[in-house]
């Protein structure tokens, strides 16, 4: 495609202001952490801060249980994640794979269980971590959250397993592999990009859920940063802006991090198997 | 399963779910019976967390084996963790500073366990005059008691802001009021950080306007009373106002309008005394200049309403090992503990024991000496304070108040009014039938 | 293909059945959790509806219908329902239009192209918590950037209620969940567009299409099948947001942006009416159902044209 | 020459899908060392013959059996096979060598063993300088030998292959079949080979089986499918251009044909016939029947010639490329009788029928 210098130039800077618009409350929430207290009092607002400070770090850190709950959504996050691809996994192995009754429905269930509003599981479900045993703990919240991750992991599975060939699948069975043989040596390591992108999705619907802790959880112990985070700081009688910023950045380091290094899987695993039907 | 041996098939609607939670919350409960307490409150300023440790610290060490493990709820997500944890009989040991209403509800409906021992614990003549009033709903039992007093509408004020505008008086009625916040408005500051958000504490403070008109809500025998003169003056009244709050007071809860006053933005204010501790930490600039005052009613012949929260304990009924969890509530009140906590948000929470009022270590704090006025007055507003659970001593302690404040009628016809511009008469139907309904269900 | 038909064939060979019982095995724990987290609230959601029940005590009567009934002629409900459809229908569509001009946009040549594209998408990462406290602060009336930089620039004097008063709340939330949500169609049409083979613009170019007429005659079309997935799920989720909107706005004002999650999120823990929040969930699903139904249909139809 | 361990039998083997059918009451012995094509138009059944063949379907009834035991049970990987699929279906993220290794290893064949057996393959494929890269970094003709070399490296009773030419360009796949050829006369094992081009068939097969609707239609070596084939079916799909059918009857000790009149060697008795005609067994230029020139095709070699016939027919003849041939003219030719093939026009199976010299018309 050809394009005039002039052109170009034009373009990079609509889509630069275009990019800038929509980062821009991420920016501007960067920008509010560092700002003292006090300064945020000003009216008119200052654009830069005319005094930069971490004290909203460091409280944080060193003053609040907020390193508690990062550890608690890191470890329920992490752990939903793995319970989920590993199960959506072999379910989605199985659908697309095996042959045996009631599998189409199955199949079509998993698309209905979609409709379904967190609100209503809300309570049946607590019911039954109190049943279980586990009621205001993590793990609660774990098997809570694979209500709404299982569905999406198997669908976005299913529909990339469909894209893997059924041909090696049959080599390595007339090769000499069993069924399961075929399945970790050849199916797995094609899915991977795959099971990678679902991997983030799930993480990243764990890491922010709200509702479902709100309820279910209710010791600090086991609260996770979106209601601790809130809890915390959004409260009757105060409401600092400046540490709320704060936290709110230290709350999406880690999806930094892993976005970095990870955002080609997320597109690839999307476009190849996720939006097929 | 139990569903049978129970007996009564209709009442026990929840079949499997119920008899499940019945099922299980014994054995999780004795699992946990032998060591651990959980105590829930929504007051978790750090400060405050602080408190409790110390409190939590001497009772675990006068009480070898037990294990005491604070569990923060909040003002507006209380309702669905206790409605939770009831359901499951996974409740916690002691509950604090819950409005009294609260108390009242979960009394009604038989989830309580009566606090008498606890208050004889602490002595019933340490109390003031009347403080557990409101949770004798059941005569010669009590549902919960006090852990403090507020005073939630207190008007703060901002003298140098005064001072330039020209006004010397304090408002003692309405007009005065919107007169000193139209004089005072500009330049970035506004008059009022009156709350139009359909939240509690919009239905809260409008309550009190309601008050200070000289209506009610409810009367003593809790008919619904909100088609009156005084509840149409106050919505009338209340709108006037609107010019006077920051546009964003239509989401205002107490969180905002608190901030709004400290931060030098409103020249009035309307909370409790945690005002002077955030002042002076976040904006000691203002500090000398803010006084606490009863706030103004429509004419000097209506006397002052003061809200009160009645911050209160409870204990669930089905909590385990009750003994402990008795002691544990009586513990609180222990004067160093009580004290470290009254500290915490100086004028904020007020004492209930009258005890405690007049001890030295109470009086010691910086800010209490330095708003010693305001503290004072504050004491004695709340002392005479009531709320929609109690809206005055004539009046049988109101068990629905909770649903009402929760289910936003009060702040909706607010809202209605003063936002959405609906005809006067339509809304205070509206909000009669709604209201109705509620006390009816 | 073949194994897509074969249920009835070969079932008599052993290692066929060995094979779904093997299949069966690996589906198990899908279907365990299904039933545990999903069924089982389900189930008991559709028995509640049919009572009157104090959520604490869990404890009630029998009503039949009469939850449903007492929802007909509810002016709230309605009112609700009609927020919702508001809602989503608004933000799926904001999120659809800048999806695409946005994917459009990062599939050209341009400067630090990952950079540009990580800052896009990134939105859709933060969690909803962290989205409303920056709205929030953004949108705040004292010191607010939003109110400052519009009055700077002339084109307020006095610092609007963004979310406090309608129609301002509706379109604030209507934005943020736009903005909240549109690069995950972005994510997807960006996937679409990479595999668009370049020979049919060239034809279309030879043709003589302009640039518009390229976008409507080649992109769109080979953006029809990912554009309705990503409308199906993207529909279903806003009709279920419950965060975003109760973060942001809780509803208010009065009932003017209160969307059906929200009002049985009231009706179950707020007036502590089981019951009623159980048929407002029902027909919640039945609603989505209908939904669902009716737009695979209207699918189905057109891919066989 | 045949060794009993490596036949393969079909016995009365049926499958269905539902209620389509795939293969129907499929009755087939392919000796040992025997190199055998499935052919036929796709849809045909011959793939899904393959992959029962395989154990990666399993027959409705009837009985497979390899080296005379019956496999119906036996797993793929225990059936002693080996298969090159039309994919390749190369594990895409293994190196060669892995691809190659894989089927020893899951055979618990030692390290070291793998490894030399690895390079013997490599070596007869050619492959020895590709063994550290992955399948994608490989040309067509490459992957292809990959997959074979999979094959070869565990020396199986039956090799299977499914197309395993369709995939690559027209002179790869000549010097392919060649090497094939080559491999299969030097293993001596049965090769069971999948296509529907026939001149692979043809040209490797020791014995094709043509296969339409599920059916078997005719098991022979390539000359009698060629030359006597056993239906209609076998003789409009095997020889290309197709042979030319003639729709008449017997009367009178006599083809009928508008066009075409010739008597029969022996009695027949009078009913509906097809008279099939190669296109190289008819003669241009002289003769007792008429026919008008339609489309001449030259392709150097020779001249494919198009003629309509009286009756609306249309015959197909190759003629010598320097003949003169032109479109709309009228020519005479004749058809060597013994070269002719008689069908039954109802039941479409070729009949006995011996023809004679017609008598100019």
């Amino acid at each position: 495609m050809k394009r005039s210098i002039l052109g170009g130039i034009a373009f990079n800077l609509l889509a630069w202001t275009v990019v800038f618009i929509v980062a821009f409350p991420l920016v501007w929430m960067v920008i509010t952490s560092v700002k003292p207290q006090f300064e945020l009092f000003r009216i008119p607002p200052t654009f830069w801060p005319e005094q930069i400070t971490f004290e909203h770090y460091t409280r944080l850190l060193f003053e609040t249980p907020f390193l508690t709950y990062m550890r608690n959504s890191l470890v329920l996050s992490s752990a939903t994640t793995v319970l989920v691809v590993g199960v959506a996994t072999l379910g989605a192995h199985s659908l697309v794979r095996f042959r045996y009754r009631g599998r189409e429905v199955l199949a079509q269930l998993v698309l209905f269980t979609y409709l379904l509003p967190s609100v209503v599981l809300l309570l049946p479900l607590y019911l039954m971590m109190v049943w279980l045993g586990v009621a205001n703990s993590l793990f609660s919240l774990v098997i809570a959250y694979t209500s709404f991750a299982l569905p999406y992991a198997l669908w976005l599975l299913r529909s990339f397993m469909q894209g893997i060939p059924e041909d090696l699948e049959s080599a390595a069975l007339v090769d000499g592999a069993t069924r399961m043989e075929a399945f970790f040596d050849v199916i797995l390591p094609q899915a991977l990009p795959g099971i990678i992108s679902t991997c983030l999705f799930t993480f990243i619907l764990s890491w922010n859920e709200y509702l479902y802790a709100l309820v279910l959880v209710n010791t600090d112990a086991a609260r996770p940063l979106t209601t601790g985070v809130m809890s915390m700081l959004v409260s009757a009688f105060n409401i600092e802006w400046s540490l709320l910023m704060a936290a709110s950045v230290m709350m999406s380091i880690p999806l930094i991090i892993i976005f970095a290094f990870l955002q080609k899987f997320l597109t690839r695993g999307f476009g190849a198997g996720g939006v097929k039907g | 399963m139990s569903i049978l041996t129970k007996g009564d098939l209709t009442r026990r609607a929840l079949g499997g779910l119920a008899a499940a939670a019945a099922v299980a919350a014994p054995g999780v409960a004795s699992a946990q019976a032998r060591t651990t307490l959980r105590w829930w409150s929504p007051q978790t300023a750090p400060a405050q967390r602080e408190a409790y440790n110390f409190q939590i610290r001497t009772f675990e060490e006068a009480n070898p084996g037990v294990r005491v493990v604070f569990e923060a709820t909040s003002d507006e997500g209380y309702p669905a963790q206790m409605a939770a944890a009831f359901a499951s009989g996974q409740v916690p040991s002691v509950v604090t500073h819950l409005p009294s209403f609260a108390v009242s509800n979960y009394w009604q409906a038989g989830l309580l366990e009566p606090f008498n021992d606890v208050i004889d614990m602490i002595g019933p003549q340490n109390f003031y005059d009347g403080a557990n009033r409101v949770y004798e709903i059941t005569p010669g039992q009590y549902a919960g008691t006090g852990i403090g007093n507020s005073a939630a509408n207190a008007m703060w004020l901002r003298r140098d802001l005064m001072e330039r505008a020209g006004i010397s008086a304090t408002p003692r009625t309405w007009d005065q009021l919107r007169d000193a916040c139209r004089r005072m408005q500009g330049g970035g500051v506004f008059g009022v950080p009156l709350p139009y958000g359909r939240n509690s504490m919009t239905s809260l403070v409008f309550i009190c306007f309601v008050h200070g008109a000289g209506g009610q809500i409810f009367t003593p025998d809790l008919q619904v009373a909100v088609n009156s003169d005084a509840f149409r003056n106050s919505l009338e009244f209340y709108k006037s106002m609107r010019e006077f709050a920051p546009p964003g007071a239509t989401s205002y809860s107490w969180g905002e309008s608190l901030t709004a006053f400290v931060s030098g933005a409103t020249a009035t204010g309307i909370y409790t005394g945690r005002v002077l501790a955030n002042v002076a930490a976040q904006n000691p600039r203002i500090a000398p200049f803010i006084t606490a005052h009863e706030y103004p009613t429509v004419s000097a012949s209506v006397p002052h309403w003061t809200f009160n929260d009645f911050p209160s304990v409870m204990i669930p009924k089905v909590a385990p090992n009750m003994p402990m969890a008795k002691r544990f509530a009586a513990h609180l009140f222990r004067a160093d503990g009580y004290i470290r906590q009254l500290h915490a948000a100086p004028g904020h929470v007020l004492p209930v024991l009258k005890t405690i009022s007049a001890m030295p270590e109470y009086q010691a704090n910086p800010i209490i000496q330095a708003n010693r006025a305001a503290v004072d007055l504050m004491s004695t507003m709340a002392a005479s304070g009531h709320n929609l659970g109690w809206e005055s001593p004539r009046h049988r302690p109101n068990t629905k108040a909770g649903q009402v404040i929760a289910s936003h009628a009060i702040s909706e016809a607010v809202q209605r009014f003063v936002i959405n511009n609906e005809p006067i008469a339509q809304v205070v139907s509206t909000t009669a039938q709604r209201l109705e309904t509620l006390m009816r269900a | 293909m073949a194994a897509q038909h074969g249920t009835a064939a070969g079932r008599g060979n052993p290692l066929d059945r060995k094979d779904a019982l093997l299949g069966v095995m690996l589906i198990a724990p899908t279907v365990l959790i299904f039933c545990a987290v999903i069924v089982y609230p389900l189930v008991s959601a559709l028995y509640l509806s049919l009572f009157r029940i104090y959520t604490p005590t869990l404890q009630g009567n029998f009503v039949g219908f009469a939850n449903y009934a007492e929802l007909a002629g509810s002016p709230e409900f309605w009112r609700s329902l009609l927020n919702t459809a508001v809602w989503t229908v608004l933000t799926l569509t904001l999120q659809i239009v800048f999806g695409i001009a946005a994917a459009l946009m990062l599939n050209q040549a341009m400067l630090f192209r990952s950079l540009a594209r990580s800052l896009i998408l990134f939105p859709y990462f933060v969690s909803t918590v962290v989205a409303v406290l920056v709205w929030r602060w953004l949108f705040n009336d004292l010191y607010g950037i939003l109110n400052h930089a519009a009055m700077w620039a002339g084109i307020l004097d006095m610092p609007l209620d963004w979310l406090g008063s309608m129609p301002n709340s509706m379109i604030s939330i209507v934005l943020v969940g736009a903005w909240k949500y549109f690069p995950f169609v972005v994510i997807a049409v960006l996937a679409r567009l990479q595999t668009i083979p370049e020979p049919l613009y060239e034809a279309a170019r030879i043709d003589g299409a302009g640039a518009w007429s390229r976008f409507t005659d080649v992109t769109l079309p080979q953006l029809r099948e990912v554009l309705v997935v990503v409308v199906l799920l993207r529909a279903i989720w806003d009709f279920k947001e419950f965060d975003l909107i109760y973060l942001l706005t809780g509803g208010g004002p009065v009932i003017a942006t209160q969307t059906l999650p929200l009002m049985v999120y009231k009706e179950a823990f707020g007036l502590n009416e089981m019951g009623r929040a159980s048929a407002v969930a029902v027909v919640m699903m039945l609603v989505m159902l209908v939904f669902m139904l009716f737009y695979l249909r209207v699918n189905r139809a057109q891919d066989q044209r | 020459m045949s060794n009993p361990d490596y036949q393969v039998r079909f016995d009365k083997v049926r499958k269905a899908f539902g209620t389509a059918v795939a293969v129907r009451d499929l009755d087939l012995t392919i000796e040992g060392g025997e190199f055998v094509s499935l052919l036929g138009p796709s849809g045909c059944g011959k793939t899904t013959t393959l992959r029962m063949l395989a154990g990666l379907e399993f027959p409705t009834d009837g009985a497979i059996s390899i080296g005379g035991r019956v496999v119906n049970e036996v797993a793929p990987g225990a059936r002693d096979i080996a298969m090159v699929f039309q994919s390749y279906a190369l594990y895409p993220h293994m190196t060669v060598a892995e691809n190659i290794a894989y089927p020893l290893k899951k055979r618990g064949v030692g390290k070291a063993e793998r490894a030399t057996r690895v390079q013997k393959v490599a070596e007869t494929l050619q492959l020895g300088a590709l063994l550290s890269r992955k399948p994608r970094q490989l040309s067509g003709g490459q992957q292809q030998r990959v997959a074979l070399g999979r094959a070869l490296v565990r020396d199986p009773r039956v090799f299977l292959l499914d197309e395993p030419l369709s995939n690559l360009d027209a002179k790869l796949r000549s010097h392919m079949r060649a090497e094939l050829i080559e491999l299969h006369r030097r293993i001596r094992r049965t090769f069971v080979y999948v296509t529907h081009d026939q001149l692979e068939a043809m040209t490797m097969s020791d014995r094709i089986a043509v296969m339409h609707d599920g059916a078997l239609q005719q098991f022979g070596t390539p000359a009698e499918v060629y030359n006597q084939p056993a239906n209609l079916f076998v003789a409009g799909f095997i020889g290309s251009p197709a042979m030319t059918l003639l729709h008449g009857e017997a009367r009178d000790g006599a083809f009928h044909h508008p066009a075409v009149t010739m008597p029969f060697g022996a009695p027949v008795s009078a009913g509906k016939l097809v008279l099939g005609i190669r296109p190289e067994d008819v003669t241009l230029g002289q003769g007792p029947f008429e026919a008008c020139i339609r489309l001449v095709e030259p392709t150097g070699h020779e001249q494919i010639v198009a003629l309509d016939l009286a009756g609306g027919a249309s015959l197909i003849a190759r003629a010598v490329p320097d003949m003169v041939l032109r479109a709309g003219e009228t020519l005479r030719w004749s058809a060597r009788p013994q070269r002719l093939h008689v069908f039954d026009a109802t039941t479409g199976q070729r009949l006995a029928v011996t023809m004679t010299e017609a008598a100019a018309a």
